[in-house]
């Protein structure tokens, strides 16, 4: 998986932030490994204590390891205005989750995030790669539904 | 170049900084981040002053001097800032002088004698930082860290072991070995230049711990007796005890710009080993017996004179050091070569 | 070149992909089928239409008539009625006046002067507007000064934040001797509130690229990165479509247009940090580091990617570059305020009846913003404040509605034009829980890298905290206040600088709000 | 050193050889690692082992050890033939220039061959030699791993031929730069602990020489060269040699074949051991002297880039102790002289008169940072760099150096190649730095083995095996590893529990007299 990933970058730091975004969508626990960290390590000729302060300091990555969809709930002041701290509420409770926790069944992992730019329907969530807009309750629950249906 | 400083005209380096033009003559601006070697990092804010002509507040460990430059170091606004900014640093983590080794050495301790700070106005710090104790030589305690970055510069630009380095953001911003391994477990080489930087009590030398005041230690320069670099150190002793307590590099050392490596800098044990000799021994019946000097002595002379006479100068040879000083070499060759007469001498110079 | 009677333009953006737009415009084409309109009606997708919150909604031209929230059942009345009869299908219609007025009065609209009229996909569409002259004049008729000295004269300021001039930003670098040169777009919009650069490069890349490619042509750069934050899914995919276009038109690439000049543009992607919108700690995260930011001086312009001189420029400002060399400093100078020319685009949420994008020349007072480009206040609800520039930003009361909107005049106020968020509050709204919210966010954000910020910040949300928790005592918000203005004079960057403005504001105006948590 | 340390960051590109330089010279390692991290330089290493350095470098290559002139021969052949060399300066600077190049130009350093000889592939090599060859300023570092063998002088020979058809001696930044390897290893050649010189490099032969210290000493000294250590050790065992006075070493673990030097030091008639610590060595002595640390004199050390430095007295020695000088001076008086040295201070005036290239380092002068000689009177520098402009003999002479193969091959009985050197948490025989119990719960005995070898032998990491050599056997925990040549053994020298030098074979270079410590054959065996 790695060398695959390897190939498509040439072996520079400035590449180190693709790498790991490559790595962490290739893993389906959506989380970048220590093995991973190592081998990256290797490739990009660079400390582990780099690679792992780099890891750290951006929201996207995850040092640990994260259900199948990744719900990332904005909480900055525009969806807060609109009622997000309600919304996530509402989605830990039916999910019965912390925020940062992964539920039982390894489907879903809840996380707050800052601004994602689509304000115009605040509140907003990102469900991996997706936005979800103008969130209800009832929204949430039939987006989670449909989800779980698909699983 | 002239360069103002609370009014007072001081002459400047061209390639200088404020902050350095201040402490080169002896005039105090409270800095935690700044050191000579890791350089400006601009990271803890303290040391800002006002300059004429500039709007707000300036960092001066990074504002390059300029000519006829009129800087205010001690003016309410200038203290008043640097209060709140100190009283932040201080109020982010455990800083219990009393108990704390760094106690009289502290960089934040300076800082907030200066500025009148009693206690911190916040507690920030919730124990969330578990002190690191797997190290051989080296105690990690994170409560105390204030994120100054001079361990990490130090351990990627300096030393070059690149073990260090700052993990997460913001408040939660902390100090890692490698991947966030105990420092122990890390590939760490425990040369201790953190240790060194370290401006506060978070890194700090194990064995040191409980054997001394920093005041109450005398320093003395010397070399390192280890390989052949000649590393420039200094020799914390216990007068009391005439006990090495803590060895650090020299920093404005040609060698080794206060680098040191794990030997250097920790293994000085041998200095007051309980095994060291302290009388000249005989062997009588294949047993040691202390002799006394005279003793001794005057054996080892009658024994060469007597092998010298009856066999012959090249039958005695001689073993000088790479261990001792030059004058005890000179003099060690002299006696081989004019008392005893031989050229019989060498050392594990290839061994 | 093919003539039909009537373009609809359908509007392709992350919300209505959501909402089902692709269904819609399959039903779309199968109604107009059905009515043999096909030869005359030619459907186009667009990038959004500046209308959230309102679903699918498509815009028919010339008759300038927007489509709302639009279900599948929708089409064929529209087909049938509209399209085919000429009879505008009113109760699928929003505030028509309102629309006709402002968001299609595209004579006024610089940057977003193709917005949701061209299909961003086709660089043909963009060519067909005139697209891509600038930067054909710009390489044949032009040497890199004039470029610069026109710049200058236009008097574009930066649309980041800081509003500093563009032209004087380039002429840092322009002259300078060096192997490398980079022209960097910053597209990591991260200011809460602020989606204005996902709508540019969404709805017209090619505005984008061709003002990259001046400024490089004007600065001496062969290489281009535009980095964008890795959410924008959509501006990725459009950028990189408009590239490969670009390249295969000669546009971009080696010796463009026989001139000897080659340029690259690369698109950079960032992983999740708000302080990366800041332009050395951008650059740092380009690198491959963690993005904290750098110590000024040397400025990037001098020393900046990869210790190369490098020229930052956010998406807008960029956007404008292209109108300025086609149509003259002169006529930039034209539009907008004294102080600053040209027009600003603004995102504005909150209780206004028509949230969204919006174009409007510099100095437009804000209440002209609000009642009528947002359509006055939701639910007729009286107006309280408005936080303008994002979570950095300052919450204008009710008296300063008439101050006019550009850098100089929100100064004199203490305030600023920012990122050009407009969030407006009405009487329900609780300034306690909006400054909690700010500050948290603040707290999250602040990259950990100087003591005022991190510590500040974490200071700050403690005594917010208590207020909102209704622990707090009226010495908390002189507290604030007293640790805000110093972070504001002492911080590493203006992240940690910001914090001072929205609670000084805040406490200033709204004492009232807090003083009521405290009984 | 010909050149110094802050010379480091000077060099486009740097060759590591024989030097395990993070581990035996670990502040020099971290100099060369920040002219890499700064950009500024690149660098070679060639090691059977995959040293830390091997991290920081544009090519690593791992060479079979004994190998090494073919290898840097190699690399000049490839710099000859493609016109790399420094042709100025081998015309003006040099002289034997033809005579090497035939030898060199041979076809037996072609790549190809040394290839086989080395197990460094061709196409490396070439890579080698030609980031090397096109360098405008390249710089050499070697250790123990180039000097410790049969071939020790020709090693060296071959490092100088190296840079001075490369232009890169006499220059800021070059050089052939020998690590050294204990605190005042320079100093004790400098002041003619050898057998074949007086300090500061005057031959004991030479008749001059002679005269100037017999008038300085007022006595008669003799003309003739003297007997190295090993030969010490051979001369004890055969009864030529009766006594032995041996000042702060311990040849009993630095010493090849330790077996050998057990019986020596048995036989011989009278042993004076003058030291800190009773050592494995003082054990077998007749008298033992205790000596002061270094912490509790003063005087001067001279580091690796000859840079004499003053070291201090730091705290008092325990009583009864003495520091060596003053035990010196008292044997000699005792022997009947009439030596009057008050302090320290009187022999560094001595030295100042008769070591030219110390004249000038007085003892008031030297102050904190001392200086590099040559520096001949008080109004000179001090010297940076050597050879600047042109070479103390005058014209640099190029010598044709053959390849020759170690001493000891492997072969079926010991098919494998036993290299010995140094951690860095331990100092050679361990007489200072195991006193300190953190290093030995840092770094123990072990032998470490390629993980290919051990998966053979189905040893696994930490397990307890013996390792024999036709001199003797130990045992040590084995350490498996991948940075490891495959066929290759490595045991660290500082354990009396597992002494090295039990295993190594004490064949020396015919002229250097250096042991061959670098390379002999031996077998790995399970214990059961």
């Amino acid at each position: 998986m790695y060398e695959k990933i390897f190939n498509k970058y040439s072996p520079e730091k400035e590449n180190l932030i693709y790498i790991l975004h490559d790595i962490q969508d290739a893993n389906p626990q959506n989380f970048i490994s220590e093995d991973a960290v190592q081998k990256v390590s290797e490739y990009l000729k660079i400390s582990i204590s780099h690679i792992y302060g780099v890891l750290t300091f951006y929201s996207m990555y995850s040092t640990k390891p994260r259900g199948k969809n990744v719900i990332r709930l904005c909480e900055a002041p525009p969806c807060f205005l609109k009622g997000s701290e309600r919304i996530l509420k509402n989605l830990c409770k039916i999910l019965n989750v912390k925020v940062g926790g992964t539920t039982s069944d390894g489907l879903f992992t809840v996380e707050l995030c800052a601004c994602l730019g689509i304000c115009g329907n605040a509140p907003v969530m990102m469900i991996n790669e997706d936005v979800y807009g103008d969130l209800t309750d009832e929204k949430v629950e039939k987006i989670i539904t449909e989800i779980k249906g698909r699983a | 170049m002239i360069v103002y400083l609370n009014g007072k005209a001081y002459k400047a380096k061209p390639d200088e900084t404020v902050l350095q033009l201040a402490l080169r003559n002896g005039i105090y601006i409270p800095h935690l981040c700044y050191h000579e070697k890791t350089g400006k990092a601009a990271k803890c804010r303290a040391c800002v002053v006002e300059v004429e002509g500039m709007p707000g507040l300036k960092t001066s460990c990074n504002l390059p001097v300029s000519d006829g430059m009129y800087v205010t170091i001690n003016s309410e606004k200038v203290l008043q800032a640097q209060r709140v900014v100190v009283d932040l640093a201080l109020s982010s983590g455990q800083h219990d002088c009393l108990s704390c080794e760094q106690n009289g050495d502290c960089e934040l301790q300076d800082a907030a004698y200066y500025l009148g700070i009693e206690r911190p106005s916040f507690q920030l710090y919730d124990d969330k930082y578990e002190m690191d104790d797997s190290s051989e030589f080296i105690r990690v305690d994170r409560s105390k860290c204030i994120n100054c970055g001079r361990c990490v510069e130090g351990c990627n630009y300096t030393v070059v072991n690149e073990v260090l380095n700052f993990g997460n953001r913001g408040f939660e911003t902390k100090i890692v070995f490698d991947g966030d391994l105990p420092m122990g477990t890390s590939a760490c080489v425990q040369c201790g230049e953190c240790v060194q930087l370290c401006p506060v009590g978070c890194l700090i030398d194990k064995r040191a711990i409980g054997s001394g005041r920093v005041w109450e230690l005398e320093k003395v320069e010397t070399v390192c007796p280890y390989c052949g670099v000649g590393c420039r150190f200094e020799v914390h002793i216990d007068r009391k005890r005439e006990k090495i307590v803590r060895v650090t590099g020299v920093e404005d050392s040609p060698t080794n710009n206060g680098m040191l490596c794990v030997k250097g800098r920790y293994g000085f044990d041998f200095v007051n080993s309980e095994e060291r000799l302290t009388s000249p021994l005989i062997k009588e019946n294949g047993k040691f017996k202390e002799a006394s000097w005279d003793e001794a002595i005057s054996l080892v002379a009658s024994k060469l004179s007597s092998l010298k006479k009856e066999f012959g100068s090249d039958s005695i040879a001689g073993l000088a050091s790479a261990k001792v000083t030059n004058e005890e070499n000179f003099v060690f060759q002299k006696l081989i070569r004019k008392e005893v007469g031989t050229n019989n001498i060498d050392h594990c110079a290839r061994l | 070149m093919k003539f039909y009677r009537s373009h609809v333009l359908v509007a392709i953006d992350d919300n209505s992909l959501k909402a089902g737009v692709k269904e819609i415009e399959t039903q779309l084409r199968i109604e107009l089928e059905k009515n043999n309109l096909t030869d005359e009606i030619k459907v186009l997708e667009t990038g959004g239409l500046s209308y959230f919150g309102t679903g699918v909604s498509i815009t028919i031209l010339p008759d300038q008539i927007t489509y709302l929230n639009l279900k599948k059942e929708d089409l064929s009345e529209i087909v049938r009625e509209h399209l085919l009869k000429g009879r505008v299908v009113s109760h699928l219609i929003l505030n028509t006046t309102l629309t006709n007025k402002y968001n299609f009065n595209y004579k006024n609209r610089v940057v977003l002067e193709n917005s949701g009229i061209i299909n961003p996909e086709n660089i043909e569409e963009y060519l067909g507007t005139g697209g891509y002259e600038a930067w054909e004049k710009v390489l044949t008729k032009m040497k890199p000064t004039e470029v610069v000295n026109e710049v200058k004269a236009s008097g574009l300021r930066g649309r980041g934040g800081a509003g500093f001039p563009a032209g004087i930003k380039w002429s840092f670098t322009a002259p300078l001797r060096a192997k490398q040169k980079y022209i960097v777009v910053n597209a990591d919009e991260g200011e809460p509130g602020t989606f204005k650069d996902r709508l540019i490069m969404e709805g017209d890349p090619h505005k984008l690229l061709e003002g990259i490619m001046i400024a490089a042509y004007a600065v001496g750069a062969s290489k281009s990165y535009i980095y964008i934050r890795g959410e924008y899914k959509l501006c990725i995919h459009r950028l990189e479509l408009a590239i490969k276009q670009a390249n295969e038109y000669g546009i971009l690439g080696k010796n463009i247009f026989g001139s000897g000049f080659d340029l690259e543009i690369e698109i950079k992607i960032g992983a999740g940090a708000y302080i990366c919108g800041e332009e050395t700690a951008l650059i740092e995260s380009m690198e491959g580091n963690r993005g904290t930011p750098r110590s000024k001086p040397p400025f990037p312009g001098v020393e900046g990617a990869w210790s190369k001189p490098t020229v930052v420029n956010n998406v807008e400002t960029i956007a404008n570059v292209p109108s300025i060399i086609k149509n003259g400093a002169d006529w930039y100078n034209t539009i907008g305020a004294k102080c600053c020319r040209g027009t600003k685009v603004y995102t504005m949420m909150g209780d206004v009846k028509l949230p969204g994008l919006c174009e409007a020349e510099m100095g437009t007072s804000l209440r002209t913003i609000i009642n009528e480009y947002g359509g006055g206040m939701r639910e007729e609800k009286s107006f309280k404040a408005a936080l303008v520039g994002g979570a950095a930003g300052v919450f204008l009361p009710n008296d300063m509605l008439d101050v006019k909107m550009d850098f100089s005049s929100l100064q004199e106020y203490g305030a600023v034009l920012g990122s050009g968020a407009i969030l407006v509050m009405n009487e329900d709204a609780d300034l306690v829980e909006m400054l909690w919210s700010i500050i948290r966010f603040f707290r999250h954000e602040s990259c950990g890298k100087c003591n005022p910020c991190s510590n500040g910040n974490t200071v700050l949300f403690k005594l917010i905290d208590g207020i909102r928790k209704g622990k707090g005592k009226e010495a908390d918000l002189d507290e604030m206040v007293r640790i805000s203005e110093v972070m504001n004079k002492t911080s590493f960057c203006a992240l940690g600088q910001s914090p001072y403005m929205p609670i000084k504001s805040a406490i200033d105006n709204f004492r009232i709000d807090f003083l009521a948590r405290m009984k | 050193m010909t050149n110094d340390i802050a010379g480091i960051k000077k060099a486009d590109v740097i060759l590591i050889i024989g030097s395990d330089t993070s581990a035996a010279h670990p502040v020099i390692a971290a100099r060369i690692k920040q002219a890499v991290r700064e950009g500024t330089t690149k660098v070679i290493v060639i090691d059977p082992k995959e040293i830390v350095m091997a991290d920081y470098a544009e090519i690593y290559a791992a060479h079979r050890p004994g190998s090494d002139v073919a290898v840097m021969n190699c690399m000049m052949q490839e710099i000859l033939k493609n016109g790399w060399e420094d042709k100025e300066y081998i015309k003006e600077r040099l002289e034997g220039f033809e005579e090497f190049k035939a030898e060199i130009m041979k076809e037996k350093y072609s790549p190809e061959n040394v290839e086989i000889l080395s197990g460094i592939k061709a196409e490396t090599l070439r890579k080698i030699a030609e980031l090397f060859g096109k360098a405008k300023t390249a710089s050499l570092y070697y250790a123990m791993g180039i000097t410790q063998h049969t071939t020790g002088r020709d090693n060296v020979w071959t490092t100088a031929n190296l840079q001075m058809i490369c232009g890169n001696l006499g220059v800021e930044g070059g050089g052939v730069n020998p690590l050294r390897g204990q605190s005042n290893v320079q100093g004790a050649c400098d002041m003619g602990g050898l057998p074949n010189v007086y300090p500061g490099y005057q031959k004991v032969v030479d008749a001059n020489a002679q005269a100037k210290f017999e008038k300085a000493w007022n006595c008669k000294l003799d003309n003739k060269t003297g007997i190295t250590v090993t030969e010490m050790i051979d001369g004890a065992y055969d009864g030529t040699v009766k006594a032995l006075y041996v000042m702060g070493e311990n040849p009993f673990l630095s010493d090849p074949d330790q077996k050998h030097v057990i019986a020596a030091m048995e036989k011989v008639d009278f042993m004076v051991v003058q030291d800190m610590f009773i050592t494995e060595t003082a054990e077998f002595a007749d008298v033992i002297l205790p000596a002061a640390a270094y912490a509790e004199k003063d005087g001067h050390f001279t580091n690796t880039e000859r840079r004499v430095q003053r070291i201090n007295k730091v705290i008092e020695p325990p009583e009864g102790v003495k520091t060596d000088w003053e035990i010196v001076q008292l044997i000699a008086n005792a022997m009947g002289s009439d030596w009057n040295y008050e302090t320290v201070k009187d022999i560094t005036k001595e030295i100042n008169q008769l070591t030219p290239q110390y004249g000038g380092i007085t003892w008031e002068r030297i102050g904190r940072f001392g200086l590099q000689w040559p520096c001949p009177n008080e109004e000179h520098p001090g010297t940076p760099y050597l050879h600047k402009g042109k070479f103390a003999r005058g014209k640099g002479l190029l010598s044709p150096i053959a390849f020759k193969e170690p001493d000891e091959l492997p072969d079926e009985e010991y098919p494998l190649i036993l290299t010995t050197g140094r951690v860095l948490q331990q100092f050679h025989t361990g007489t200072m730095s195991r006193k300190t119990e953190g290093l030995n719960n840092l770094a123990g005995p072990m032998v470490m083995i390629s993980v290919v070898d051990a998966e053979q032998m189905r040893i696994s990491n930490s397990e307890i095996v013996k390792i024999a050599t036709r001199r003797g056997e130990i045992t040590a925990p084995a350490f498996v590893t991948k940075r490891i040549l495959q066929g290759v053994i490595y045991i660290p020298f500082h354990y009396k529990e597992s002494p090295a030098n039990v295993l190594t074979n004490p064949a020396l270079d015919p002229i250097a007299k250096i042991p061959e410590y670098k390379v002999c054959a031996a077998r790995i065996e399970k214990v059961l």
